[in-house]
């Protein structure tokens, strides 16, 4: 860089900024985020100022209403078009308001919707002196067995933090994957994952399991976003600007204006490729792929379980979203170069997910496996870079969110005198005790398994189809080869649940209220329909399969 | 100076971030050695801004010290409440979840 | 638009499973009953489709065409030749007799919890297997057929895990882990052949760009769809590896002796005589019309494994010691000629493979529905726990000769004629195969007669001298069977008038014609 | 007349479908229903031949058309009956000899409590058999040959209780099945060479084939003729189903069924006309055969098992006859008429005398029984006297051609076959004249047995001794009848065709030299059995005798090789089953449960460890997507 250049710089800079124009915000495209998010704040008065019998109901309701606000805000901007003909960017090139955003958003919002059903449960639980409780610890800073926390349930202290909490998530989730440029992904990722370390922390039952898990999420989760943050720098200096439009320009080489003082970083294909693997490392860790993903089992399994239902699901759905959009929108420029790498990452991860899932015996440890082998397969349509691919990935995302829900919904159901009983030898000869719970979980694991008539084949089929098409067929052998080992163990639940004699001091299963009735039958609902009758999502999937740029 | 160096430097300190993560066990201590991490790619930020000749990424410095803050809250506490628990802040301490 | 006679014979049985399993746990014979009926109309309706089938006609008929999911290129799209005909009414006629031998079989042995209701669900399963075998016969899209191909596995998985012999010999927990052994190997086979299968699918769909067999194998015949011929030999493998496990041809037979050894009687006969036609159908339908090249090309190989699975079938049956595991040896030696007569190319050997799956499917379902009324009399499948048994229930010991005679082809009896038809047919391709195959004949008579000899006669055994003579209902369900084979062996021709016409069109899909006879004038 | 075809088998297949699925209520009559179904169809049989000697000798072949049985393109197996004179033949001989040992058994098991069941499955035996000769079709003929076989089965076994029926039952299904392949691979090979296995185009073109063709299927046919007819090496079984009650013996395994394999050859005659070679081989085993039956039968004292024995060596005598060709057919047929009379009254005779000693078998128990049951010992005389040869008995005038041809034959083959027939002649002589003179001349040498039962012989109710008096005037008047003035010849030439041989002896020496060779026989016979009292214990006897009680080591080969070398086969098949094709799968499986294992340990629970695993990941990829830059 030449003195003259900088001497340039200085001047510029310091000249006075006489007039700095007015962000123009366009409210109504961003209402469904907003609408959370206010929701939230709301909720954090609500904790202030009302009196603590009467949060619970105040907090559900605020969240009810804001969630399926948020979710009719949405379907009025896709049906207005904003999803495809009106999709463009929004908020001076922060966020994109197009058919995946949208998708997505509302994915994210119904999973929120049926999550929140689980977070209000109160009826699994007996009463604790009088009181109904739900699975959150009473007060989350007492010291687990101390009598400050004895006498927090006795007070029947109830944490209805995580209401808000849950808002500030699906608030942050919403704005993940329409994020248009690095700084707006950066804070999105931490509005969403903040939030999450604290509910993770947050279990009334088997408090240690809880607090580790929330240690370890967080620390590994702030690990991963210094990662991502260190890349969204390197990216910058290589393109200048953080705005995905601006950065796949440079990247295409298609940029017309260059100022000659950047000659020296912009284009520094170094800097481009270090910049965009580290980040595209922050959202593979999101989405649980190998080798990032050690922390999904200990937290699924330390977590409150509808915590890990709801962050199993829209997590997920969240992180793929940014994902397609970072390698669709910023970086299709330089596509030879990332395919391989993420083919190799989805075969390790398919096949990790699935092996290691074989050996496990904690019913929400292995559900853990196979949301990483999940993600595997998620991650085979989205190396199809196409249209097709895009669509199927939102179809795969929609059709297994809500089947992980579900299942962690049964999982709650499935209790003894310690809490959950999720070790699986608790779980032998429940089609005999419960043939309903039995059969419903039975569906999931199906699901999961991608037997055909449910969303998991629809899905699976989906993605692999896409995958093919774009000439990655051995990867679709690879799938193929992981689901049947993946077949094993889901199978190994079923045979444990039907065809193993209920020991005789076997967990119960507790009758729950109709909110967590309804999220499982959500889940059974979106299974079949998504399975048997998909076309109609997909065709809905694949119009919302165009990235605006 | 060639604003080069600086790139160096947080590069540097980014490593000696990670490596601290890695091999200290104490919680704090790593949650301090993660926002090193996030100052290097503060540095970093401001650096590129400098050699672009452009503002967003001081401002971007900025908005990751807020994040950082919030970080710090939300850590803090949890790795508090585990303290108080265990009675220990190591890391490895915390490993009833394994296999 | 005309009656969708082919959905409304799958849906029906569909719909009565749904309604049985929703039949409370104390109105267990109303549940009976009902799967009973349902199995009846079903066979009604299947009749219809028999007599509505005309064999000169068109190649499929009564064909229905729905959009289903776009995305996916598929259409719903069912339509019956001659071949899926004959496989509809043996399904449809053999699950009346196997609700009727299972009568008994799933009753509760105490009443566990309220919502407990395992003999409604193991009609209802019944009904769900048959729902899911006709709409694959019927199917004329790859994806409709691959969906139900690989759903059935579920239903099916359930009743062999589920549902067992009453007594056994380690008590009833050592029972239920080899049960679910059983069906875990039964899932696991399976599905690993479907998920092969899948990937073949989602392959031909990249090719070809839509699912319908008929479209397809037309595009394929004027040339205006190429397949590289790689391509085509790896689609072929994909597809006849999912098949080949479920007929199942040597070497990836062994699911079947645990399945059906463990399995009741009668989920044994669902198995072999019916879900396991699916894959032996599928090859003359899919492998053959979509892959013509393919096939051909692996011919050679086919044909030696299905030897060996003749040969080493037979072979095992002799040195079984289990009933039910004899006859499941026995049953993959028949399913080794029948893939034989599919491979070997020549119109009888395909008209004797469709005409076996037919024969087979009645003569195992007798030999193996008395062989469950016999062990569970006796409440052991040791064939050494028998003896003398003829003296004690000499109808008994009658229908399962019979059975064991159909088993050894005798002639007279319908498999003879399949049998010889596929020896023929690969004969005049391929003497030395069908030479050795011939060996086939005498190794069955082996172990029918071994068994019989064993169980039937010399001296009485206390254990069986006291045996009751089969029941009325026993009787109503063995006697038809036993009518059948022997109305088939006198008079096939109604079953090979309406296969003829469809195997012709297969030979024409594969380009192949009979070889001529070495004396023209002869004819 | 056609239509009296199908009634011919449609009588007994009644009779054993009402009497095998009518229950109990027909206990007390069904023995009756059987001989009257029985008796009708020899009735119809009757009718059609006399409609047959009405016509003219070329016109006398019926056809009839039933139904399309196997229709599928190129293969047509029709359901059609040929009646011409060679059927007839057997139609008579079979529902003739038939009914008479229906009428037998009807005393003969009278204590049984499964009669009933017994006359059904005679009646089937009936049907099948007579499916067999009349079929049109080598595959509707095959129809009725395994429905013999299956008939046979069942009659072996009847009494199933006792383990040797049982085994012996199965034995014979078995051994026949070996032959049955030979019969499958024959007919595929008609249908490959003339796209056809009726008779009519089959034979008519048998000339257009090539030779080698031609010789596959006589040989695959002559295996086929091996195991129905117990000849080398497929005979083994014919003795244990001697296990089966002696009516049966006597209808099906001497008169009727075991002759099927004759009927086959000459038959197929065009085919073996055509292929020397085949017939050659035809030959051979006739006469190794006629010997070793013959052997055999000297050597058993089981006098079913003796008879057994003269039965395989006097079809041995028809196999050879068939082989020989044209100058032979008739004198197969001939003698395999004769040889039913004689035969069954043979076995019907030893029926009689078990009937009278408490079912013994064992001939050294027996001794002196011509007084008392004097119907028996002339009956069993006279086809004694027949299946000797003695002159003028119908023996004499079958054999003898049969001899004669052999020699015809011509070279040295021709030598060493008449020389075979000759000493076959000798031997029979020998055994049967041992048969009758340890039955009943001598003295009495039964004992009472362990329960201190002594036998009371006696004769035998009238309802057993009719059949045995019109089967012995058969066996002492059907040779003469048939012979003088060639009937038999001319009734069959049209069928078989025939040729005169040239013998290089003349007919007279022939004759001379069978009956130098019969005196032989019976003199050795008389000189051991006759003047010497016969011991009650069997002595140990020469090598050949020890052999020859064991069936000429035919078992004990059969035992080695193919029992135990079959068991072995599936014992470490079912091994192999089990840990190598099961275990590839499950040590697949289990491989797969290992790797987890092991990866899971990886998740060791420190947070540190994780954050390497991620810090190394991340730079793995950074490395890879810098690598595939620089790629």
């Amino acid at each position: 860089m030449s003195t003259a250049a900088v001497h340039s710089l200085w001047t510029t800079a310091a000249d006075p900024i006489t007039k700095i124009p007015a962000p123009k915000i366009e409210y109504g495209q961003l209402s469904p985020t907003l609408i959370v998010l206010g929701a939230a704040l709301v909720g954090v008065l609500i904790e202030a100022f009302l009196p603590r019998k009467s949060r619970y109901y105040a907090q559900v309701f605020v969240s009810v209403v804001a969630l399926c606000a948020a979710f009719a805000a949405v379907v009025g901007l896709a049906s207005d078009g904003y999803g495809t003909t009106k999709a463009h960017i929004a908020a001076m090139g922060a966020i994109a308001v197009d058919g995946p955003s949208l998708f997505l958003q509302g994915t994210i919002l119904l999973a929120g919707l049926v999550g929140l059903f689980t977070f209000a449960e109160r009826r699994l639980d007996p009463a604790a002196h009088g009181n109904r409780v739900d699975s959150f610890a009473a007060q989350a800073a007492s010291v687990p067995g101390s009598d400050s926390e004895k006498a927090a349930v006795k007070a029947g202290f109830t944490t209805t933090e995580v209401f808000p909490l849950l808002l500030f998530a699906i608030a942050g989730m919403l704005v993940f994957p329409s994020a248009n440029d690095l700084l707006t992904l950066f804070v999105a990722l931490e509005v969403f994952s903040l939030p999450l370390y604290l509910m993770c922390a947050l279990a009334r039952r088997k408090r240690l399991m809880s607090q580790e898990a929330a240690v370890k999420y967080f620390l590994l989760g702030a690990f991963a976003s210094a990662f991502t943050l260190f890349g969204i720098a390197l990216l910058y200096g290589y393109a200048g600007s953080v705005s995905y439009a601006r950065i796949a320009q440079v990247v295409d080489g298609t940029i017309t204006n260059i100022d000659p003082a950047l000659a020296n970083t912009m284009g520094n294909d170094a800097l481009l490729l270090l910049g965009s693997a580290l980040i595209v490392m922050g959202l593979l860790f999101k989405v649980g792929a190998v080798p990032f993903h050690m922390w999904t089992p200990d937290v699924y399994q330390g977590a409150p379980t509808p915590v890990t239902g709801f962050m199993a699901a829209a997590t997920k759905v969240a992180a793929f979203g940014a994902l397609l959009r970072l390698l669709y929108v910023v970086l299709p420029g330089m596509r030879w170069d990332w395919r391989p790498v993420m083919w190799a990452v989805a075969i390790i991860t398919m096949l990790g997910g699935a092996i290691v899932a074989i050996t496990q015996t904690d019913i929400k440890r292995l559900l853990a496996y196979s949301s990483i082998a999940h993600a595997g397969f998620i991650l085979a349509g989205v190396i199809a870079t196409s249209k097709d691919g895009v669509s199927s990935v939102l179809f795969y995302l929609a059709g297994y969110s809500f089947v992980t829900i579900g299942a962690f919904a049964v999982v709650t159901l499935v209790r003894d005198a310690g809490g959950e009983a999720t070790h699986l030898s608790k779980w032998a000869g429940l089609g005999r005790r419960s043939p309903l719970v039995a059969a419903v979980f039975a569906v999931f694991l199906l699901a999961f398994a991608g037997i055909p008539l449910t969303s998991g084949f629809a899905g699976k089929f989906a993605v692999f189809k896409a995958a093919a098409d774009g000439g990655a067929a051995p990867l679709v052998v690879v799938g193929v080869i992981s689901s049947a080992i993946a077949a094993f163990f889901y199978i190994r639940v079923i045979v444990l649940m039907f065809f193993s004699e209920p020991k005789p001091e076997g967990p119960t299963v507790a009758v729950p209220s109709p909110l967590t009735m309804a999220a499982i039958a959500v889940g059974v609902a979106v299974t079949l329909v998504l399975g048997v009758a998909p076309q109609y999502f997909l065709d809905l999937a694949s119009q919302a399969g165009v990235f605006v740029r | 100076m060639n604003p080069v160096n600086y790139l160096y430097l947080a590069a540097l300190l980014f490593t000696i971030g990670a490596t601290g993560v890695l091999i200290r066990r104490n919680a704090i201590v790593v949650f301090m050695c993660i926002e090193l991490m996030l100052n290097a790619c503060n540095l970093a930020f401001v650096t590129f801004s400098r050699m672009h000749g452009n503002l967003d990424g001081q401002i971007i410095a900025f908005f990751t010290m807020v994040v950082a803050a919030a970080e710090v809250v939300v850590g803090l506490a949890i790795i508090v409440s585990l303290f108080r628990t265990r009675h220990s802040a190591s890391v490895d301490d915390a490993s009833l979840m394994k296999l | 638009m005309s009656f969708p006679l082919l959905t409304a014979t799958a849906a029906l049985p569909a719909v009565g499973a749904v309604i049985t399993a929703a039949v409370p746990a104390a109105r267990r014979t109303a549940a009976k009953w009902l799967a009973l009926l349902v199995s009846l109309a079903t066979l009604a309706l299947a009749v219809t489709v028999l007599v509505r089938f005309d064999p000169d006609g068109a190649r499929y008929q009564l064909t229905e065409s729905h959009a289903w999911i776009k995305d996916f290129g598929v259409r719903y799209e069912l339509g019956v030749d001659g071949i899926a005909v004959a496989l509809i009414a043996l399904t449809a006629l053999l699950i009346p007799f196997i609700i009727l031998a299972g009568w008994n079989d799933a009753d509760p042995l105490e009443t566990g919890s309220r919502r407990w209701r395992p003999t409604q669900g193991f009609f209802a399963l019944i009904l769900a297997v048959e729902a899911m075998v006709l709409i694959s016969f019927e199917a004329t899209d790859v994806f409709v057929f691959y969906i139900f191909f690989e759903a059935m596995l579920i239903p099916m998985y359930f009743l062999i895990g589920g549902f067992g012999d009453r007594a056994h010999e380690h008590g009833e927990a050592a029972a239920s882990t080899q049960r679910s052994y059983a069906a875990v190997k039964f899932l696991l086979y399976n599905l690993v052949g479907g998920l092969i299968m899948l990937a073949a699918v989602i392959g031909l769909y990249v090719v070809a760009g839509n699912f319908s067999l008929q479209e397809i194998a037309q595009a394929r015949a004027s040339g205006s769809l190429h397949m590289a011929t790689n391509t085509e030999r790896w689609l072929f493998l994909g597809f006849f590896f999912a098949f080949a496990v479920k007929a199942p041809l040597w070497p990836l037979h062994t699911w079947l002796p645990n399945a059906m050894q463990e399995a009741t009687a009668p989920v044994a006969v669902l198995i072999t005589a019916v879900v396991d036609k699916v894959g032996t159908f599928a090859m003359l339908r899919f492998c053959l019309q979509l892959f013509p090249e393919a096939s051909k090309w692996a011919t050679p190989a086919i044909l030696v494994l299905s030897l060996i699975s003749i040969v080493y079938g037979a072979l095992l049956a002799v040195g079984q010691r289990d009933i039910k595991r004899l006859v499941a040896y026995a049953s993959i030696s028949h399913f080794g000629f029948i893939i034989m007569g599919i491979f070997a190319m020549t119109s009888q050997g395909q008209s004797g493979a469709t005409l076996y799956m037919v024969n087979h499917g009645i003569s195992t379902a007798a030999l193996m529905l008395v062989a469950g009324f016999l062990i569970s009399r006796r409440g052991s499948r040791l064939i050494a726990d028998y003896g003398g048994v003829q003296k004690a229930a000499p109808v008994l010991a009658g229908t399962f000769l019979i059975g064991g005679l159909a088993t050894l082809s005798l002639p007279g009896l319908a498999p003879f004629v399949s049998e010889f038809l596929v020896l023929v047919g690969t004969f005049a391709r391929y003497p030395a195969i069908g030479v050795i195959a011939t060996f086939g004949i005498v190794l069955a008579a082996l172990y029918t007669l071994v068994l019989y000899q064993r169980t039937m006669t010399g001296p009485v055994k206390p254990e069986v001298s006291a045996m009751p003579d089969l029941r009325a209902r026993e009787l109503v369900v063995v006697a038809p069977l036993i009518v059948l084979l022997i109305f088939l062996g006198v008079y096939p021709k109604p079953v090979t008038d309406i296969v003829n016409p469809a195997v012709k069109q297969t030979m024409s899909d594969v380009h192949k014609t009979d070889p001529k006879p070495s004396v023209e004038a002869a004819k | 007349m056609e239509n009296l075809i199908a009634l011919l088998i449609a009588a007994p297949l009644l009779g054993a479908a009402v009497l095998l699925t009518g229950g109990r209520r027909l206990d007390r009559v069904g023995h009756w229903i059987g001989t009257l179904l029985s008796a009708a169809s020899f009735v119809f049989g009757l009718i059609l031949f006399v409609d047959l000697l009405g016509k003219n000798a070329e016109h006398r072949t019926l056809i009839k058309h039933l139904f399309s049985w196997v229709p599928v393109a190129g293969f047509q197996a029709d359901a059609t009956f040929r009646l011409d004179q060679l059927s007839m033949t057997f139609v008579l001989l079979i529902t003739g000899v038939g009914s008479l040992i229906h009428l037998y058994s009807v005393g003969y098991m009278e204590h049984d409590e499964r009669r009933r069941r017994f006359f059904g499955y005679l009646n089937l035996f009936l049907a099948a058999m007579l499916l067999l000769v009349l079929a049109d079709n080598y595959l509707l003929l095959y129809v009725g040959w395994e429905g013999v076989g299956l008939a046979s089965y069942l009659l072996i076994g009847f009494w199933q209780h006792k383990p040797s029926a049982a085994t012996a039952a199965k034995k014979a299904f078995l051994v026949n099945r070996v032959g049955d392949m030979g019969l499958s691979i024959a007919i595929m090979l008609m249908f490959t060479t003339f796209g056809s296995f009726a008779f009519g185009p089959v034979l008519s073109h048998a000339t257009q084939a090539s030779e080698g063709k031609l010789t596959a299927i006589g040989l695959m046919l002559l295996l086929a003729a091996c195991g129905k007819s117990a000849q080398v090496p497929l005979q083994s079984w014919l003795g244990d189903a001697m296990e089966g009650p002696t009516p049966v013996s006597a209808l099906i395994h001497a008169a009727t069924m075991v002759t099927a394999g004759v009927y086959l050859i000459v038959r197929s005659g065009a085919v073996f006309n055509a292929a020397p070679d085949a017939q050659l081989a035809v030959t051979v085993v006739g006469a190794v055969t006629l010997l070793f039956g013959a052997i055999v039968g000297c050597a058993k004292d089981d006098i079913k098992k003796a008879l057994a024995g003269s039965t395989m060596s006097q079809i041995g005598y028809m196999v050879l006859a068939a082989g020989l060709g044209p100058i032979g057919y008739v004198f197969a047929i001939m003698h395999l008429v004769t040889h039913g009379f004689f035969k069954a009254g043979l076995f019907l005779g030893a029926g009689s005398v078990m009937h009278g000693m408490n079912d013994e078998v064992d001939m050294r128990k027996y001794g002196g029984l011509r007084t008392y049951m004097p119907v028996t010992f002339i009956t069993f005389g006279l086809g004694y006297l027949a299946i000797i040869g003695f002159p003028g008995l119908s023996g004499f005038f079958s054999k003898d051609k049969i001899i004669e041809a052999a020699f015809a034959k011509g070279g040295t083959e021709g030598w060493i076959l008449g020389g075979a027939a000759l000493l076959g002649a000798a031997i029979t002589a020998f055994y049967m004249t041992r048969v009758m003179l340890m039955t009943f001349f001598g003295e009495k040498r039964w004992q009472p047995d362990e329960n201190g039962n002594e036998p009371h012989p006696h004769e035998s109710p009238r309802v057993m001794r009719i059949p045995m008096i019109v089967l012995a005037v058969g066996s002492v008047f059907a040779g003469g009848l048939f012979s003088i003035g060639d009937r038999f010849l001319h009734w069959l030439e049209p069928v078989t065709g025939h040729s005169e041989g040239h013998s290089p002896v003349s007919a007279w020496t022939v004759t001379g030299a069978t009956m130098v060779c019969l005196l032989v026989g019976v003199g050795i016979a008389w000189a051991q059995y006759g003047r010497k009292p016969v011991p009650a214990v069997a002595p140990r006897g020469s090598l050949l005798t020890r052999a020859a009680r064991r069936d000429l080591l035919q078992d004990d080969f059969n035992h080695v090789v193919l029992v135990r070398g079959g068991e072995h086969l599936t014992r470490s098949l079912v091994y192999v089953d089990h840990t190598l094709v099961d275990g590839v799968v499950n040590g697949t499986a289990a491989g797969f449960g290992g790797l987890s294992g092991r990866l899971r340990r990886l998740q060791n629970g420190f947070a540190r460890s994780y954050a390497v695993s991620m810090f190394g990941g991340a730079a793995l990829l950074v490395a890879a997507t810098l690598l595939m830059r620089a790629v």
